[in-house]
């Protein structure tokens, strides 16, 4: 654990309380049916009543500045957070609003959006969230959604799927192009779109761990000229600082979601009792334990360094945002298999929690990019 | 007859009586689907035939329903029938499991009473093994059973039990004698239909609700059903699980390549290689250990015909889940975010089973012997290593 | 174990004891000095009189037609042979010249060129290797040693290395290059090359595994027309063919190796006495161990369907082979890391034999190929 | 004196008295050229002037040879000195295991008879604990003391002894009772020179002769050497291994990365990536996990500056080894055929040192607490998982 000032353990120990108590796992179940899936119907994977609290414990403001009605706290003390509620896999719009939102119009809003927008986030009561992917693969250079001039604004044409809790959005950031073909950085702009936009229809997808992204249509959504989030056609380093703390981000979350599941393990390892022993006793899986205490490790580091380096402003965030998020995705992958594993019979069950970590370390690995995108980046980052 | 006659003949029956619909359809029988295919016209006239011709069980005698060939002829009735297309109807836990079992440690009189219906399928079995307090220990086990002198009564828990459901009768381990660990278990028989019986499918993880637990509570076992003799369970079990990992290994064919999959969802370079290098190098290596298992299944397969040791299913198996299930995620990595789909038309058919395949493919290192045991037992067995 | 006729039985039995009595660890361990690495001076890295028994027994005729004094027993037969002479390290020169000149020969010679020269490589009086690779990396499609046309003849100019069993070889098979740039296939011709050639020039290379492969110097080396073996410019498809070959050998050797190495660390296993405890008996030692036998029975299969595949004839020769190196080279790696290993210290003392296996380990790897090249390689032949 | 003003005089006395010729050698004190770098005349000016200063021991008492200051001065001392590319030449054995040890354990006698020498580098130690019989297991050591009245007769053997051919005393563990195990061991101080002992050193598979096998032969200790209570070795030597352990993972700083020795061995792709993919992906696999290592070092050096807990050592030192391993293959893997060398001057010296570093890493999991060993400790200690 990172070494925290007196605000930010008190910050944590609130999370850490709150979290026990109103998000327990039990929350998340309560978005799957019988069946081992999402429940049908119009949920939107998350509860704006819950967010509510959060926001008036502060949560949402963390990283807003405090003309805008933020905290100004910082990013390790918002991962702090985030990683509580990975724990329990918490299912909320903190991340894609709070950390992700909020980051896109304090990097890039001008004074009159941030004006606009920034309080309502800080608030809770406006939920912003990034409009990137439009298919398969996190691919951010190869974005084909248009944008064309049309009079004194925009017109959008075009797709997104996954978007992060976006049946439940009020904003969408989406980034389109205005210029060049898919592949070419120049000619991505980001757009601040309103849910409500004329010619704008969302649809709920039904993933494995009940979150409900959803996909957009864009057809002929006007924009007004204020509508651009920084500069047009050369939005694509904006994009990617937006990106790089979404990574961060969801690596925190990865952080919790692997903590947790392995101290859970841990716990099983301890009482489950097989021919006359108690399993944790068995060397074997013992060094398995060490090993995956081992890479826990590794990836507890990753990610409070990269929280740190957004905090202090460092150059290498790109590295460490790649770093963090292949590191957490890999060991949330290695430590959901081992769960499941370890715990037998009843951890392939539904009624047990370990499928439930299983489903949405698969989810959150491939947010924002998956491992292997991110030891891509990281290698060419580093003259590989 | 010598076998040449016989083959030909096998392959003139076959061929005008199995069902040309029928073709091909045999993976699907053990998928979910198996109901749907199992209740169509074809299938009931093909299961009849096999029936009447005493095929599907053709090794056991006739009085038990088969046809008392050799194992050369039965081979022969397999590889012309793999020619073809078709499929044993008959195949069931019943004709591998249980069959092979009873003919090795059951009475006349239990013989006659259960396998005529095997070899009809028209009695089907589950297998009442595991509880949930035992798990990997599988002789820790407590269901209780009781001599009441006309009759056995029987209390406990059984989980993980493959269609009880569905299922007819039940092959269950019990406890007799509750001094002794493996010493104390026996074998019996249990109609499903008596009362005091309930099984309730499991929901897994992947939404499967093939495995059930059956909760027995005061039932009633007539005190002929017991197999072998009392406290002599363990070693009928031992027995019958071998039965049950040399058709574990049977059923590993081959799989399909996925470097089509892969160069459509994630695209191709320059050169015409999958276009992401780092996930392309680890499904090429997945890709060659799966190659260099598959030679090593026909290898095994070999030296098991020409009479060498076959101490090596454990390891098998263990190398056939490991390499599965790294296939599972690549599958997963491959769809990206169009492999995370549970359900709805945004997501392809082939989509949403991959989902559910991954999920379903972490029980391979758990069920019929988790890999740890698999290791133990080949530290054990195959190298000779002491215990502790 | 593949499934044996009687005299490949027969052949394996004579093998197992022939090796056990003349050429046992200590034999490698001789080329030693004792320092850790090879002895200083001029041997070659094997002994000719050893290698005329092997010829005394017709190992060196086992691929040879019957017509020029072989056996024609087949690669199975002679994979046999190779992979017991893996499991003490054998030094001999039986791989470079009775698996890989002798095929070279078979596949590409001319009558002529079969008649003069196969009788001597099937009598063990004869010593042939190939030599491909000119640097740090196996790219037979590189090659850039040239060979101009001169006169009625060739001449060549250039270098190899390491040419393997160079220091005692008698003729070279050269792969040169006639035409193209380096990358082309077009363009590459073979070269029978005798070691007295003027202008050739030999050095050793002083490898950790004691052997001493030769470093190859061509300056204005002459050669008459009858030295191409196969055809002008079109030699890669023959080069490949010859390589697969030796590939498979090596990989034979190598599971030799692994085996041996193996075997050695389970009696060690089954006697060591730590913490009151035979070590076998820990159950994280008895699960690396089930793990390792487990990679040994893919590497066996892989390289008994390789050798199999070479006598059937079979088109996917190639793919085998790259299986079967790249497998092999995998096992030897782990196997001998963890004889290293479980033995402690011991086993990082050159007195131990665990070195020897590392070290030989190391350089089979490389040879003809590693581990990522037959990757790369398998990759493209299935499309990925 | 306050803390700033101390680092004020220590700075402007560190630039007047250490030699600019020695600028950023420190790093080679402990590799195989340090007998060369140690003789030369600035080293030994260097040595003195620091053994007449006490600030190779600072904290130590004056009467020891150190220069009695604190914890946050001798702190100040080493980042000033490494500020300017400095190093202590006092660093070894002695101060950094026996000499922590001996201020716990030793009496004052001892301490005075001893200490002294160790902060002028005068008196070199070596440590001897590993028997050949007893590995991992430290405590089954088996060298005998036997109390003669007047003096200690000692007979055994120890190995793995860094540096015994080069050193003048050695602190040892004997066994001074047979009927107990960690109960019956006895830490022991005895001089090199004494009648009886041979130093062999051992010839590893790196060519390293650093460590070497010590025999005791009817060697006569006097009754004075034995540091703590008879039988009370095995306290002494635990707290020792601490040290060790800690000292351990100060040494372990970045590395070079591989990227450029790849570009130039193995070639760039047309869009500038090291040409083989495969090689490439495990590259830079091994070398983010050498990232997070590095965060992982530093992180846990802030959290025990802050007094967190401090059980990760064990771990730290697995994944450090695992890291370093692999790093050590994939840079043979970059050189090929160049880093297959031993000798000769076909073989560059970078490419010979590779090799050898290749052949020497594998001792980083055997050595200090081998690889189980430490996995053993991590399941003890940091997860609290039960013995058998």
């Amino acid at each position: 654990m990172a070494v925290l000032n007196e605000e930010q353990a008190m910050l944590k120990d609130m999370a850490v309380e709150w979290v026990r108590d109103r998000m327990p796992i039990s929350v998340v179940r309560g978005l799957y049916d019988h069946g081992g899936g999402g429940k049908p119907g119009d949920g939107v994977g998350f509860d704006r009543d819950t967010y509510a609290e959060m926001a008036a414990m502060g949560w949402t403001g963390i990283v807003v500045p405090e003309t805008f009605g933020g905290a100004d706290f910082g990013y390790l003390s918002l991962g702090l957070i985030v990683e509580e509620l990975g724990r329990t896999l918490a299912p909320s719009p903190l991340l894609s609003s709070a950390f992700v939102a909020a980051s896109a119009l304090r990097l890039g809003g001008s004074a009159a959006q941030q004006e606009r927008l920034l309080p309502g986030i800080a608030a809770g009561s406006l939920i912003g969230t990034l409009a990137v992917d439009e298919g398969a693969h996190h691919a951010p250079a190869r974005i084909t959604l248009a944008a064309a001039r049309s009079g004194a604004g925009w017109r959008l044409d075009g797709m997104k799927r996954p978007v992060q809790d976006g049946m439940g959005a009020d904003l969408f950031i989406v980034a389109a192009r205005t210029a060049g073909a898919p592949g070419d950085t120049h000619g991505i702009t980001l757009f601040l779109v309103p849910a409500d936009s004329a010619g704008l229809d969302r649809r709920r997808l039904d993933q494995i761990d009940a979150r409900c992204p959803a996909l957009l249509t864009f057809e002929a959504v006007a924009l007004d000229e204020d509508a651009v989030l920084g500069m047009v056609d050369e939005g694509y380093p904006l994009l990617e600082a937006i990106l790089d703390r979404a990574r961060i981000g969801v690596a925190a979350e990865l952080l919790g979601l692997a903590t947790q599941a392995f101290d859970t393990t841990l716990d099983y390892l301890k009482t489950r009792v097989q021919f006359g022993q108690i399993i944790g006793s068995f060397q074997a899986l013992q060094h398995r334990a060490s090993e995956m205490f081992g890479e826990l490790q590794l990836t507890r580091s990753a990610v409070e360094a990269a929280l740190d380096a957004l905090d202090a402003g460092d150059a290498n965030v790109a590295q460490l945002a790649s770093l963090a998020k292949a590191i957490a995705g890999e060991t949330a992958h290695l430590i959901s298999n081992q769960m499941v594993q370890l715990h037998g019979g009843i951890g392939m069950t539904h009624e047990h929690d370990a499928g439930l970590y299983l489903k949405r370390a698969r989810v959150a690995e491939q947010c924002y990019g998956g491992a292997s995108f991110h030891r891509e980046r990281w290698g060419r980052l580093n003259g590989y | 007859m010598d076998d040449q006659d016989f083959r030909l003949e096998a392959r003139s029956w076959l061929r005008e009586n199995f069902p040309p619909a029928l073709t091909n359809v045999s993976g699907l029988i053990f998928q979910g689907n198996a109901h749907a295919a199992a209740a169509s016209a074809d299938f009931q006239l093909w299961r009849q035939r096999m029936t009447d011709k005493g095929w599907g069980v053709p090794t056991w005698a006739p009085r038990y329903g088969g046809a008392g060939l050799s194992e050369a002829q039965a081979k022969i009735i397999g590889e012309e029938l793999a020619a073809i297309g078709g499929f044993n109807p008959i195949r069931s836990y019943g004709t591998m499991m249980l069959g092979p079992t009873l003919l090795e440690y059951g009475n006349e009189e239990q013989k006659l009473e259960h396998l005529p219906w095997i070899a009809s399928h028209e009695r089907r079995w589950c297998q009442g093994f595991s509880e949930p307090g035992a798990g990997s220990d599988l002789a820790s086990l407590q269901t209780k059973c009781v001599d009441m002198g006309d009759h056995w009564l029987v209390n406990g828990q059984k989980i993980w039990t493959s269609g009880a459901d569905q299922a007819d009768w039940c092959f269950a381990l019990v406890r007799t004698d509750t001094s002794r660990k493996q010493g104390g278990i026996s074998f019996l028989l249990i109609d499903m239909k008596s009362p005091g019986i309930e099984a309730r499918p499991i929901v897994l993880i992947s939404g499967s609700t093939h495995f059930c637990e059956v909760f027995f509570n005061d039932v009633k076992v007539p005190k002929g059903n017991l197999v072998g003799e009392v406290n002599g369970g363990w070693s009928i079990a031992k027995r019958l699980l071998q039965f049950e990992r040399s058709s574990l290994s049977e059923v590993k064919t081959d799989i399909t390549p996925l470097a089509p999959l892969a160069h459509r969802y994630v695209g191709s370079d320059a050169e015409g290689r999958i276009a992401d290098p780092d996930l392309r190098a680890r499904m090429v290596h997945n890709a060659m250990r799966h190659a260099a298992y598959m030679a090593t299944v026909r290898r095994f397969t070999q030296e098991a015909k020409n009479g060498g040791p076959n101490n090596g299913v454990s390891t098998l198996k263990n190398l056939w889940s490991t390499i599965i299930q790294r296939r599972s995620e690549l599958v997963i990595e491959i769809l990206g975010a169009h492999g995370l789909g549970w359900a709805g038309e945004d997501y392809s058919p082939d989509e949403r089973e991959a989902s559910r395949a991954l999920l379903h493919s972490k029980a391979f290192s758990i069920y019929g012997g988790s890999y740890e045991v698999q290791n133990n037992i080949t530290a054990k067995r195959s190298l000779g290593l002491p215990d502790r």
